[in-house]
């Protein structure tokens, strides 16, 4: 299946993933926008000053003094009835961290984008997928893109999402910084109508807000029993979230003639005996790879995560049955793992199979280091290896030695 | 967190002046915490006061009750009627009541007021006696008094002379006579001459004053009474009513390890000696300004202490600033007005002015006003006994608060008091 | 599919050029995708941007390695020694410049142009902007894209005079690059 | 929502006392005119060189009350302290208890009689030449609650606690077209509730120490364009305002978001056990700050954040005080005047458990930071610097010193240092009121 795939048409425009970002955002008509600006999610923020500026954009702009602040006003316009949408990267989404934890604990759907970046320290400002990883048991639903087109797409199923009455949880759009923020390339633009009528299953008055009319008390103490009531409900939303993003894709392609796949696109895995597992702008090259070696008689898959919190367990493990060896490439460490963040998951996905299959976790792209085609190549064939039964390293580090 | 106190019962002995007072302030500091106000008396609480004033007919028995109905159902206050304390056991915190029942209380005060004393003379044929501080000695009065009675007031104190006046004015050709066995009307409230003025002003009225002689024995003549005298006059009547003073209503209290002097010994948080009973009003013998304990059986001082009872009853330590003697009397129309001592001694000055029929009279101890009168004047008492109990230097003042009494003596305690506030 | 990469310095629009040339290229109904390569931003610090063109979509996220192309924005930057670093035998080279950089031995080039792109920038800018002088040059050098769709995203990027001069630069761009012939050169045009 | 009936508060006759004109007699003779017996007494006494006049203060626990025997004087729930001639029998108990002057003790009648302040229209005052006599409101605080209390019943702060009077008054004048935000620490109990129980009728927004200012700023954009003016109320402790939420009041303040934030300045982290924040006065001592050979209380002096705010420029700054109410509650009215603009309260609040005083204590521990000038009471209205309570002659910062516990360590030249930096504090103000004055 191809997915996403643009035929060159008259509402396509090249722009970068922070401008698609931008004008997705414009499209769901935010009531409220707060940003603080960091590299490299900023030329997004500039775009919606500009529309705001111009008067494309109507609406609220708060100029906030920090990234806590930055998703607090968020929460805020949406706690009060309001649409509202922050972005932010790295030590930024770090920075929020405690209010990242509120949002979803609160169940507020408010919709964030992150330029994925490294962290500190050592200080960076290079692509990675660090940050995102970092956050990804704070109850949000996380979905990663890997074109600029799945950005636009994704930030308006991000509210469809976030909005849907059984879900109300926050969701982040994640997109590989630079690789995608600052990648120039053909998105399609969907125009105002069609938005209009995809977001009018969600919006205000679905949901308790705040009101005068009918005080409720947000943010209030809970002990015990409740708060396991709580938590409970919150885990059986994010998985609803998860049901609702297959369904979802349908209607999306009903909507705009594309269709992502939803929580997972799977790449050339009909009869595949090696199935690759990664995330991101990488995948993009990772399909490359895959189709260059098929024609040397290499049958190798892709499982593209696209919904990564909640993780797609079923639909992985499905997919993972029956293969000769999962290769996971990360562009993230999980530190007490030795390991990468997704490899994490993927092997605890595995435990679900009756059948046993090598696993092999390949690291790269940290820091902007480019995960050049050749190296994917490499790791398919290493997978390969280990399926046909080679010894090897569990981990293996790109480009390192 | 701070714990929160458990609420408390207090039980409140006696439903007069210090009783009320003493649970509008025990209201005031711990809301939550339950009063129990018990009252040998059958009628709504009243103030013996306004005896003299209800047989005079100046005012009816609507409208003598101290606080509306509505006072008692605030808040966990009980008003009970017709229950008489017989005794107190201190050990196991609780009184016992005329039916037999205990009450147990956290914190007691004693408030029954004060009762009539009995006369020492001689009754052989056991004539009726009357007193003259309870609504029901009124009612007994009442009932025996036909047109043309002929009533003995047994004393010329303050009640039996109020009790006169009344009688007085009540008129229906009623003759009274009153027997005081000193030399003087009114004799621990003014100084003979002016007591002499207010015996002529009652024999004005066509009261019989028997002064310096007092009832040695009672006994039946015809249809009425007749009392002989220690003179050995006789003195027929139809009504005795005995007037001769009133003590502590203490008598239930026997036994229960209680200090009683004169009246039941409190200091001036009204703590008696027994712990978490207190004792306010006629019944105490507490402090008065100058620390010398006595019993002051005038309302003021009931209020006061029964206030600070109510109040170190709560838990909050407050001293009650002792009784100064002060009283004021009206009549027939003539006003007479003491505060602080009546009594001038040696190393004391006195400063007099007379006008007309009005007279004032200030004693001084040294710069300091210790007790003024007045006859005829008007005056502010609570104004002149701010000023002495401050000790407010004001005898440089003397000619002013002779000359005009009210606008002196609220000038010097307006001062004084912007001085202590 | 081929491959482009600019080497430039922060301020000469290296980025927007490779953005704006990815523009006219979808614009002809082709496909593209290009994206720069960030240091801290900075002004004079190197800058380099890739490019790739097809006509199918794109789905390489990485650097151009081997480039079939390379538009140097300032030739100066040859002496780092990376510049030609994968470049095609038989690619194109567009230079910012009276004259060619020296090209490290080895380097086969199939077409070579020059244009002085900067002095043009300056004459119709005023700043050192040399970004759509040398795409014009570009375009008329390689015919991989054409002026007119050039022209025609110009307006998504500049607005006004900048509008107006750009246009100006674009087309003196295309008008003055002049070819020239490198020794050893292959001259078959890729 | 019910609204309860709130009394309808008498206002009262104020004498400024000893400022008559000599020979005027005016007010007694109009009030002898209107009211048959004289009720106000005119102390002209030309033989002290003194004019003034005194009646009834209608005091609270009137002594009078207590001596009547016929229960003829009663205290109104409005404020009168009202006797019924009716039932007066003129025994005099009265005119004894009362020290004030304020009986008339009527010798041709043989009554009694006081001032009932002609029910509101005071024939004394109307008669007064000067001004001398004037009719105020006494109870303007209450006047302007035209709100019922905002609690639901059993709210779980500490007996004797200061910032909950100060928030149910807050919230008497503010109404209910309000959101208001709490934030963890003691009060949030005041603003949220347990579980599924609410403390308050109010729709509320219990955000985190790091972040209310900007909760606040999402809602309140969203509210006015909603086209809503409802008003968007922080009610938050010291630590959430000094310390680790500084950055969002200070983003806030400087984007000027038109919300009002009142901080209750407890001096310290009270709902963790007592530490120290940057507004514990220097000196004191607290969990953190500890007393012991080597170290003893607070090392730095208080952060003087409400002069921080005024320096970002919003539109209205005021520090206020518990024990200061009708000054408080004209600058929350002040406050609230600004639509536009960011508004911000600093509340003194003393806590008596964490700072070792009793139960009772809060209200006049946090009158003498007043008078010994530790907290001055000033205001910043666009600008405009303002001492609303002047203090020109401190008490001794002994008398506020003395009333706690976590000063007891303090010696006398540590004790002076306190009362010369309060000195300090209160001419830095007055400064400001002399440079900015008329901005």
């Amino acid at each position: 299946m191809t997915t996403g795939a643009l035929r060159p048409a008259a509402d396509v425009r090249v722009m970068d993933g922070n401008k698609a970002a931008a004008w997705a955002v414009l499209l769901c008509r935010p009531d409220l926008l707060a940003s603080y600006p960091i590299s490299p999610q900023t030329p997004l923020l500039e775009q919606l000053y500009k529309f705001r500026a111009e008067g494309r954009l109507d609406a609220e702009t708060v100029e906030v003094e920090g990234e806590n602040s930055a998703l607090s006003a968020a929460v805020g316009a949406v706690t009060a009835g309001g649409r509202a949408f922050t972005a932010t990267s790295s030590m930024g989404l770090m920075f929020m961290y405690d209010a990242y934890l509120y949002a979803s604990g609160q169940r507020v759907p408010v919709v964030m984008s992150v330029a994925t970046r490294e962290q500190c320290a050592p200080h960076t400002v290079s692509s990675g997928q660090q940050d995102i990883m970092m956050v990804k048991e704070g109850g949000w639903v996380q979905l990663v893109a890997e074109s600029c087109q799945e950005i636009l797409d994704s930030i308006l199923v991000a509210y469809r999402l976030a909005e849907d009455p059984n879900v109300q949880l926050p969701v982040n759009v994640c997109y590989d910084g630079y690789y995608l923020s600052h990648l120039s390339e053909p998105v399609g633009v969907p125009t105002q109508e069609a938005v209009d009528r995809f977001l009018a299953a969600v919006g205000v008055g679905k949901r308790p807000v705040l009101s005068t009319e009918a005080p409720l008390s947000f943010g209030a103490f809970v002990l015990g029993e409740l708060y396991a009531e709580y938590r409970y409900k919150h885990c059986q939303a994010m998985q609803r979230a998860l049901d609702l993003a297959e369904s979802l894709d349908g209607e999306f392609q009903a909507a705009f003639g594309r269709a992502w796949g939803g929580s997972i696109e799977a790449y050339r895995t009909e009869d595949a005996e090696v199935l690759l597992v990664g995330t991101g702008s990488a995948c993009g090259t990772l399909k490359v790879a895959i189709d260059h070696l098929r024609q040397e008689g290499v049958r190798a898959g892709l499982a593209r995560i696209r919904m990564f919190r909640p993780f797609p367990r079923r639909r992985l493990a499905e997919l993972m049955r029956g293969r000769r060896a999962v290769g996971v490439l990360d562009r993230s460490v999980c530190f007490g793992w030795n390991s990468g963040h997704l490899y994490v998951d993927v092997r605890a996905t595995a435990a679900d199979l009756e059948a046993r299959m090598p696993l092999v976790n390949f690291i790269g792209g940290l820091a902007g280091a480019d995960i050049r085609r050749e190296m994917l190549e490499d790791a398919v064939r290493t997978t390969v290896a280990r399926g046909r039964g080679e010894p090897g390293p569990e981990v293996v580090w790109l480009g390192l030695e | 967190m701070s714990a929160v106190a458990r609420a408390r019962h207090h039980v409140i002995v006696g439903a007069g002046t210090a009783g009320l007072s003493a649970v509008e302030a025990i209201r005031r500091a711990c809301p939550d915490d339950a009063v129990t106000l018990l009252s040998a008396e059958p009628d709504p609480p009243y103030s013996p006061t306004v005896l003299p004033h209800l047989l005079a007919g100046r005012i009816d028995e609507t409208r003598i009750a101290l606080r509306p109905e509505a006072f008692f159902a605030r808040g966990r206050c009980r008003l009970r009627l017709g229950a008489a304390v017989t005794a107190l056991d201190a050990e196991r915190r609780q009184v016992r009541l005329g039916d037999g029942a205990a009450l147990g209380y956290d914190t007691l005060l004693l408030a029954s007021g004060s009762e009539s004393l009995r006369p020492a003379l001689e009754n052989p044929d056991g004539v009726e006696l009357l007193a003259f501080t309870r609504l029901g000695d009124l009612r007994a009065l009442r009932a025996r008094l036909h047109d043309g009675a002929r009533v003995a007031v047994l004393g010329a104190g303050l009640i039996g002379m109020e009790l006169a006046e009344a009688l007085v004015h009540r008129g229906r050709g009623i003759h009274v006579a009153v027997i005081e066995q000193e030399r003087q009307v009114l004799p621990r409230s003014f100084d003979a001459e002016l007591a002499g003025e207010i015996a002529a002003l009652f024999e004005s009225r066509g009261v019989a004053l028997r002064l310096g002689r007092r009832a040695t024995a009672l006994e039946r003549a015809g249809r009425g009474v007749a009392l002989t005298l220690s003179d050995g006059r006789r003195e027929p009547a139809d009504v005795v009513v005995a007037c001769v003073g009133v003590g502590p209503r203490a008598g239930f209290l026997a036994g229960s390890g209680l200090a009683v002097g004169r009246g039941v010994l409190v200091d001036r948080r009204m703590v008696t000696n027994l712990p978490d009973v207190y004792a306010a009003g006629d019944v105490a013998e507490g402090p008065s300004a100058d620390g010398t304990p006595g019993v002051h059986p005038v309302l003021p001082t009931a209020a006061g202490q029964g206030r600070v009872a109510g109040l170190n009853m709560a838990g909050r330590p407050v001293e009650h600033e002792g009784w100064l003697p002060a009283n004021a009397f009206n009549f027939f129309g003539r006003v007479a007005v003491t505060v602080g001592a009546t009594e001038i001694r040696p190393e004391w000055a006195s400063l007099a002015r007379t006008r007309g029929r009005a007279r004032g009279r200030l004693l001084f101890a040294g710069a300091r006003l210790v007790g003024a009168s007045f006859v005829e004047v008007p005056v502010d008492p609570g104004a002149l006994g701010w000023l002495i109990r401050q000790g407010v230097p004001a005898r440089e003042h003397a000619e002013l608060l002779l000359a005009r009494p009210v606008e002196g003596a609220r000038w010097l305690a307006a001062l004084s008091q912007r001085e202590v506030a | 599919m081929k491959e482009i990469r600019f080497h430039g310095r922060g301020g000469q629009g290296v980025a927007m050029a490779a953005e704006i040339l990815a523009a006219a290229l979808v614009r002809a109904g082709g496909f593209a995708a290009a994206f720069p390569m960030f240091g801290f931003e900075r002004r004079g610090a190197p800058v380099a941007a890739f490019l790739r063109l097809d006509t199918a979509p794109i789905r390489e996220r990485t650097q151009v390695y081997a480039p079939d192309c390379l538009i140097l924005l300032d030739p100066g930057l040859v002496r780092t020694g990376v510049i030609f670093d994968g470049f095609k035998a038989g690619g194109a080279l567009v230079v910012n410049g009276a004259t060619l950089p020296p090209l490290p031995p080895g380097v086969r080039v199939g077409l070579a142009g020059i244009v002085r792109a900067t002095a043009i920038a300056l004459e119709e800018l005023g700043r050192p902007a040399a970004n759509t002088a040398i795409l014009g040059a570009f375009a008329g050098l390689t015919r991989w894209v054409s002026r007119g769709a050039l022209l025609d995203v110009l307006p998504d990027y500049f607005e006004g005079d900048a509008l107006d001069g750009n246009r100006r630069a674009l087309e003196r761009g295309y008008r003055e690059a002049r070819l020239v012939t490198v020794p050893e050169a292959a001259h078959a045009v890729p | 929502m019910a609204t309860a009936a709130l009394p309808v508060l008498r206002d009262t006759l104020a004498i400024d006392f000893g400022a008559c004109p000599p020979g005027c007699r005016a007010c007694a003779e109009a009030c002898a005119r209107a009211r048959t017996v004289g009720r106000i007494t005119a102390l002209d006494l030309p033989e002290v060189a003194f004019h003034g006049a005194v009646t009834c203060g209608q005091c609270g626990e009137p002594a009078c009350r207590d001596a009547c025997p016929t229960g003829a004087i009663v205290k109104e729930d409005a404020g009168v302290v009202r006797l019924s001639e009716t039932r007066c029998v003129g025994c005099g108990a009265c005119a004894i208890a009362c020290v004030w002057g304020g009986i008339t003790y009527d010798l041709g009648r043989g009554r009694a009689a006081k001032c009932d302040t002609c029910d509101g229209r005071p024939a004394c005052v109307e008669a007064c030449p000067t001004g001398t006599l004037s009719w105020v409101e006494t109870s303007s605080l209450a006047r302007r609650f035209r709100h019922p209390d905002p609690f639901t019943p059993g709210v779980g702060l500490c007996p004797g606690c200061a910032a909950e009077l100060a928030f149910r008054l807050t919230f008497r004048l503010i109404g209910e077209d309000v959101v208001v935000f709490g934030a963890p620490g003691c009060a949030v109990m005041l603003v949220t509730g347990l579980n599924a129980s609410a403390t308050t009728r109010l729709p509320a927004v219990t955000g985190l120490m790091t972040n209310v200012p900007s909760l606040m700023t999402g809602v309140v954009r969203q509210l006015r364009r909603q086209g809503r003016r409802t008003r968007c109320v922080a009610f938050v402790g010291d630590g959430t305002t000094a310390d680790v939420g500084f950055q969002a009041l200070s983003g806030a303040a400087e984007r000027g978001e038109p919300v009002l934030y009142i901080c209750y300045d407890n001096e310290g982290y009270m709902n963790t056990g007592v530490q120290r924040s940057s507004t514990t006065q220097q000196g004191a001592r607290t969990m953190t700050t500890p007393v012991g050979s080597e170290r003893s209380g607070k090392a730095q002096a208080a952060k003087d954040v409400p002069l921080l705010m005024a320096f970002h420029g919003v539109a209205y700054v005021a520090t206020a005080n518990v024990a200061f109410l009708e000054d408080f509650a004209a600058k929350l009215e002040r406050a609230l005047a600004v639509e536009d603009g960011f508004a911000y309260l600093h509340l003194y609040s003393p806590c008596h458990v964490g700072w070792g005083a009793p139960m009772d204590s809060a209200l006049e521990i946090a009158r003498r930071a007043v008078e010994t000038r530790v907290y001055p009471l000033w205001e910043a209205d666009h600008g405009r610097f303002r001492i609303t309570h002047p203090v020109a002659r401190p008490r001794p910062i002994d008398d506020f010193v003395e009333l706690m516990g976590r000063f007891r360590h303090l010696g006398p030249a540590e004790r002076a240092a306190l009362g010369r930096a309060a000195d300090e504090r209160y001419r830095r103000i007055e400064a400001l009121c002399a440079a900015f004055a008329d901005v």
